[in-house]
């Protein structure tokens, strides 16, 4: 395919000139971000069209990432269920141990082409922060990473490997300590210094054109599943599922499969339950509203502040979604399903034991809901999941609840 | 006179050859009660109050104003309060400006419409949303037109010819020129930096234009004074609040005199 | 190449019958397992030569473990050095993370084979007992694993992702409560269990055949990253580094390209330095003798009994290193080099600032002294590296020393 | 009588109708001292004495063995330490038979032949080399074989028929039945198992058979004195020092009494 059609491919589902998915989206930022941001949408578009860039770009997800990352059929996970097979794509496997890399090695190489000497972002599980860090290290720029306190202690290891790359890790106290307020901090950070410093932001949330490319950074894993999925199995999938914290896995793993007869479900956290209040499903239970940067569905309470939410991984721990998801989940094209914290735990430890694979309490959350669903379908039936990163992260949140010496 | 209360505030200021005292407080902050009468105080002294709707999650302002949201939600103010605070300085100033200040989403999920309705039942003059831009205005802006209440807009200096062109054209009641890149309460930038600004502003739009974001101390204020129509103070006015705490008295006794040395340092000693 | 000629290839250094690299290697082993050993010996050459074993080895390597692995050049990092080019092999990016598992991987596959329903393991920086728990988690046998108390201490992540896993980590008192003496208890387990236990040796070391196997095993890193720098430099490397505990990554890099015109370098651990006698320098330091079932270097005192080794790095602190190194090194095929403690945590740190990427303190020797010896070299010239692992579990220690709060 | 002393020793017993008893300690365990006093003890009871070398690693032992040599190297023994005593042994009991036991290690960093020579000097009957086997064993044997030395062979359960084939040709001394799959100490096998075994190997080797590993108790021994020329006693001697650590008379007198409770239930309760 030349590279013009693979443009066209891609950039085919367009958000408006404006940034807006049907209702979603937009850029509802400061006027002063205002600049900055149309400074970036016009370097991002360049960037885009730019042959050598993407060779560049390519070449690092290849010889630095770790791409393509393997679709592995889990034979055993599937066999123990009885149902549906389970595929997983092997995020966990990237350079990082988690999807965000891909998108970070883009907005680190459109930084350097836009000659920022500083970045900044805000991270949950720690995940982006440690993606972020390690193109900044590779680049040589500044790094500062806006974290919760909360997410802090329980993402300690993410937090050692962000200062261990250099970066500057500032605990975001107010509000709750989770990722909204660390996404508050860095936009603070960065109407004061936009500059000279590019904003990372992690995942497909933000004002435009944020939405938009870290998708297109992301399609990289759909667009390799796809293709994998046909040579391994010479078909599609029946099911494309993957979690939601702002939904950069998910749209990553699903905008690709979007064109394909294939149900697309989208997994939000139920934390202790749908009907507790306290979780982070913002589709599920929430309605539109507008925060950081864009119109979503979010947690508010009835006067549009926005609700504290509750998950057991910080990379879910969020009270809205990316535009796009919410566009296609009111057209009808996503599915949304849920899984509580003890689900994904469960999931956790039924994947340890059935594949020898630790996931990230996110991807857990996905992978409770494929499995609940692969027990309703038949043998010859096929759920791709995406396993967004690995579970090093969550191995003292994990230990905690299932307790040392007592076998997971 | 106008119909139009902004519009006559900046004229009498320039009649007194002033520029005129733009005052932020957060409603609801620290709680209803004490707000309404820290309104007042400000509004003994400042020709245009800006009352701050909280939300939970001011992202275009500093840790001052930030603490003043979140004192005002920990006391359980809501929307109504905000109104009612607002409707209470209308009763009290019949001539003062009032500008209600926030974040997107509380107009948003209480509707555009509506909100627009009770804005201009409790008395409003005019709406600034921060995270809303020209762009994403529309449907806020007919909402406010349908009352005649004022869409004011930000320009930056990170703002484009463009987009100075584009609030030029969109904005009216006031052009509020942000005098940093920054949140609110951070150092101001360099006044000559801030003089040329806004005199290109003047020659793109016969709107007032004023200067806020990180006016502190009354020689600030003065040296803006002598090109703006207005000078925003806004945490400055907010930290006799936290400076206080739980001591209303000398809460209010701060304000009064934090917002009568602006005022004095912005020429025309007299009361409003 | 068709699979016999690959056979012929890969098998051509073979050792003697009797498991001999030389004067080294053998079957020090007690009677009682003498008869297991042959079994396993007449196992692994029968599945060696069974090609739906192999096919099914290399889809586990590809679509499980996610291989191949890429290779990167480490331009910032040469840069910085200013002389050679150092690329870096990314065993780091395996599941797991590190080399470890490409062996359990096919001793997994072994044992299943052989119909053992239980696999147990020594480990020392836990990566090995990481990767057996994974695959004793996929083949669903019973695991246990035995670690030194004091790596259970240094290492405790992969204390806890054992335990995950499902396998039972066994701590070892005994001695210096390291890598030594866990192979010690292993083989006092397995001299017990072996009609119904594998025993999965992690590194190249023990009696006839294991050494010869964890080497086959692993030989697909120097394979692919022969093929990879052919193909991506359109030559082969100055010089290939590993560092060496037992020396399995170091062989599976080094053996397949033996026969090429590389100088080949070992770099073991130097401790506190040579000088101060704590080190892990067995090739430097030592002198031959009989441990763990085969003859070859040791650290040892003029009586014969074993010293206590010193390494920051868990992996590296053994006494022994596998016979055909030492035949190697005898032979004049293999260089020797080393690196302190000291070393190794700089070059980390380094690799972390100008690279993004965090290796394992084992790998972090071979990069110092190849740091160093491209300093010494031109910018035409290569190393290549072998990034056996990722320092993940190596956080702690690693914070300890640069202290938490300090730019590291 | 023959010039083999291991010979003599188990032809005495057949003589006297009962079993040899093979009683093992580790040497210099806990210090060399006392380790001198014990084998003495031993020495007046078992017919044959298995001295063992301390190392660092006795990886086929079990806890009881390993903590003795740990005692041992802790207290300083050496080589020469090892050899002294086995000297002292062989000069208080002529006709004892005296087998070094241990790992290879030990020998090699020596040089076999150095070894071989000191134990020939020490007046050792034979050697046992644990983790030496018939595959690996021709530069040791060779060694031995210049000083007349037995080397003696391990036969396991699981000692497939070829094994068992080459351990009898190549033995000398006697074949050592490992009574269990397993370490030192650990819970010995069946006594039927283990019956077929020693049948079976004594119709293929004419040389004594001992069964060793495991055995703890008189009834085992006397069991299994049945049917094998000897019953080697190791982890359960070994535990009288240290049930008594640190008061040597006690360990000293433990040692006698389970020493004569073993030689009893083997039958012919008088001294050698
Ligand atoms: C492994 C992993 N999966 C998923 C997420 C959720 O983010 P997103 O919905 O953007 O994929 C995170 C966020 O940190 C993550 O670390
Ligand atoms: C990452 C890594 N590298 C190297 C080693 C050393 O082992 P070997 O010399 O067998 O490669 C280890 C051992 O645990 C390891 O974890």
């Amino acid at each position: 395919m030349s590279e013009q059609t693979m443009y066209d491919m891609e950039m085919r589902h367009m958000p408006d000139i404006g940034g807006h998915f049907g209702r979603f989206g937009g850029k509802y930022a400061a006027e002063t971000l205002m600049g900055p941001l149309a400074e970036l949408e016009a370097a991002f578009h360049a960037s885009w069209e730019d042959e050598s860039f993407q060779a560049e770009r390519l070449r690092l997800l290849q010889q630095y990432v770790g791409r393509p990352t393997p679709l592995y059929h889990a034979e055993h996970l599937s066999r123990a269920i009885g149902g549906a097979q389970i595929i997983l794509k092997r995020e966990d496997l990237t350079h990082t141990g988690a999807h965000k890399i891909n998108n970070t090695i883009g907005q680190g190489l459109l930084a350097q082409r836009m000659g920022k000497k500083r970045v900044i972002a805000e991270t949950g599980a720690g995940q982006h922060g440690v993606a972020t860090a390690t193109v900044a290290a590779m680049f040589d720029m500044q790094c500062d990473v806006y974290m919760g306190r909360e997410d802090m202690r329980r993402q300690a290891p993410n937090v050692f490997r962000m200062e261990l790359l250099g970066a500057r890790v500032i605990p975001v106290d107010c509000g709750s300590g989770t990722l909204k307020d660390a996404l508050n901090e860095a936009l603070r950070d960065w109407v004061a210094s936009c500059e000279t410093t590019f904003y990372i932001i992690g995942t497909v949330a933000g004002p435009h054109p944020y939405p938009l490319m870290v998708r297109q950074y992301h399609a990289v894993i759909g667009q390799e599943a796809r293709a994998q999925f046909l040579e391994q199995f010479g078909r599609l999938p029946d099911v494309a599922m993957a979690c939601v914290g702002g939904g950069s896995n998910a749209m990553g793993l699903l905008h690709p499969l979007r064109d394909d007869n294939i149900r697309l479900v989208a997994v939000e956290a139920a934390g202790y339950g749908l009907e507790t209040g306290q979780h982070a499903a913002s589709m599920l239970a929430g309605r539109p509203g507008i925060l950081h940067g864009n119109l979503t569905y979010l947690l508010e309470n009835s006067e549009g502040q926005i609700n504290g939410t509750h998950s057991i991984s910080a990379g879910l721990d969020y009270p809205g979604v990316g535009p796009e998801l919410a566009a296609m989940y009111d057209a009808g094209r996503l599915e949304l399903d849920s899984a509580t914290d003890d689900q994904a735990l469960q999931a956790f430890k039924r994947l340890a034991h059935t594949e020898g694979i630790l996931p990230a309490l996110e991807s857990s959350h996905a992978l409770a809901a494929a499995m609940r669903m692969a027990s309703t379908m038949t043998p010859d039936q096929m759920i791709l999941v995406n396993l967004s990163g690995r579970g090093d992260k969550d191995l003292d949140t994990v230990m905690k609840v299932f307790g040392k010496g007592e076998k997971a | 006179m106008s119909l139009d209360r902004l519009k006559n505030c900046f004229e009498r200021c320039k009649s007194e050859q002033r520029a005129a005292l733009v005052g932020y407080l957060t409603a609801g902050d620290p709680n209803p009660a004490a707000s309404e009468k820290l309104l007042h105080v400000l509004a003994g002294h400042a020709d245009i109050l800006e009352i701050g709707m909280p939300f939970s999650d001011p992202m275009a302002d500093g840790p001052t104003i930030q603490a003043a949201s979140e004192r005002s939600l920990e006391a359980g103010t809501k929307m109504h309060d905000v109104f009612h605070l607002c409707m209470t300085v209308r009763k009290a100033r019949p001539e003062a400006g009032i500008v209600l200040m926030g974040y997107a989403n509380i107009a948003y999920a209480m509707g555009y419409r509506q909100f627009a309705d009770q804005a201009a039942l409790a008395g409003a003059d005019g709406v600034l949303i921060v995270d809303i831009p020209p762009e994403e205005s529309g449907d806020l802006d007919a909402a406010l037109l349908a009352h005649a209440l004022h869409s004011i807009r930000l320009v930056a200096p990170t703002s484009s010819a463009a987009r100075r062109e584009l609030a030029a054209k969109t904005a009216s009641g006031f052009i509020y020129y942000v005098s940093l890149t920054g949140i609110t309460g951070a150092e101001m930038g360099s006044v000559a930096d801030i003089r040329t600004q806004v005199e290109s502003l003047h020659s793109q739009s016969g709107l007032p234009i004023c200067v806020g974001f990180g006016i502190k101390t009354p020689e600030q204020a003065a040296a803006v004074a002598a090109f703006a129509d207005g000078v925003v103070i806004g945490s400055h006015f907010v930290s006799c609040i936290a400076d206080h705490a739980g001591d209303e008295p000398a809460m209010l006794a701060a304000l009064d005199k934090t917002c009568a040395a602006m005022r004095k340092a912005m020429g025309n000693g007299g009361s409003v």
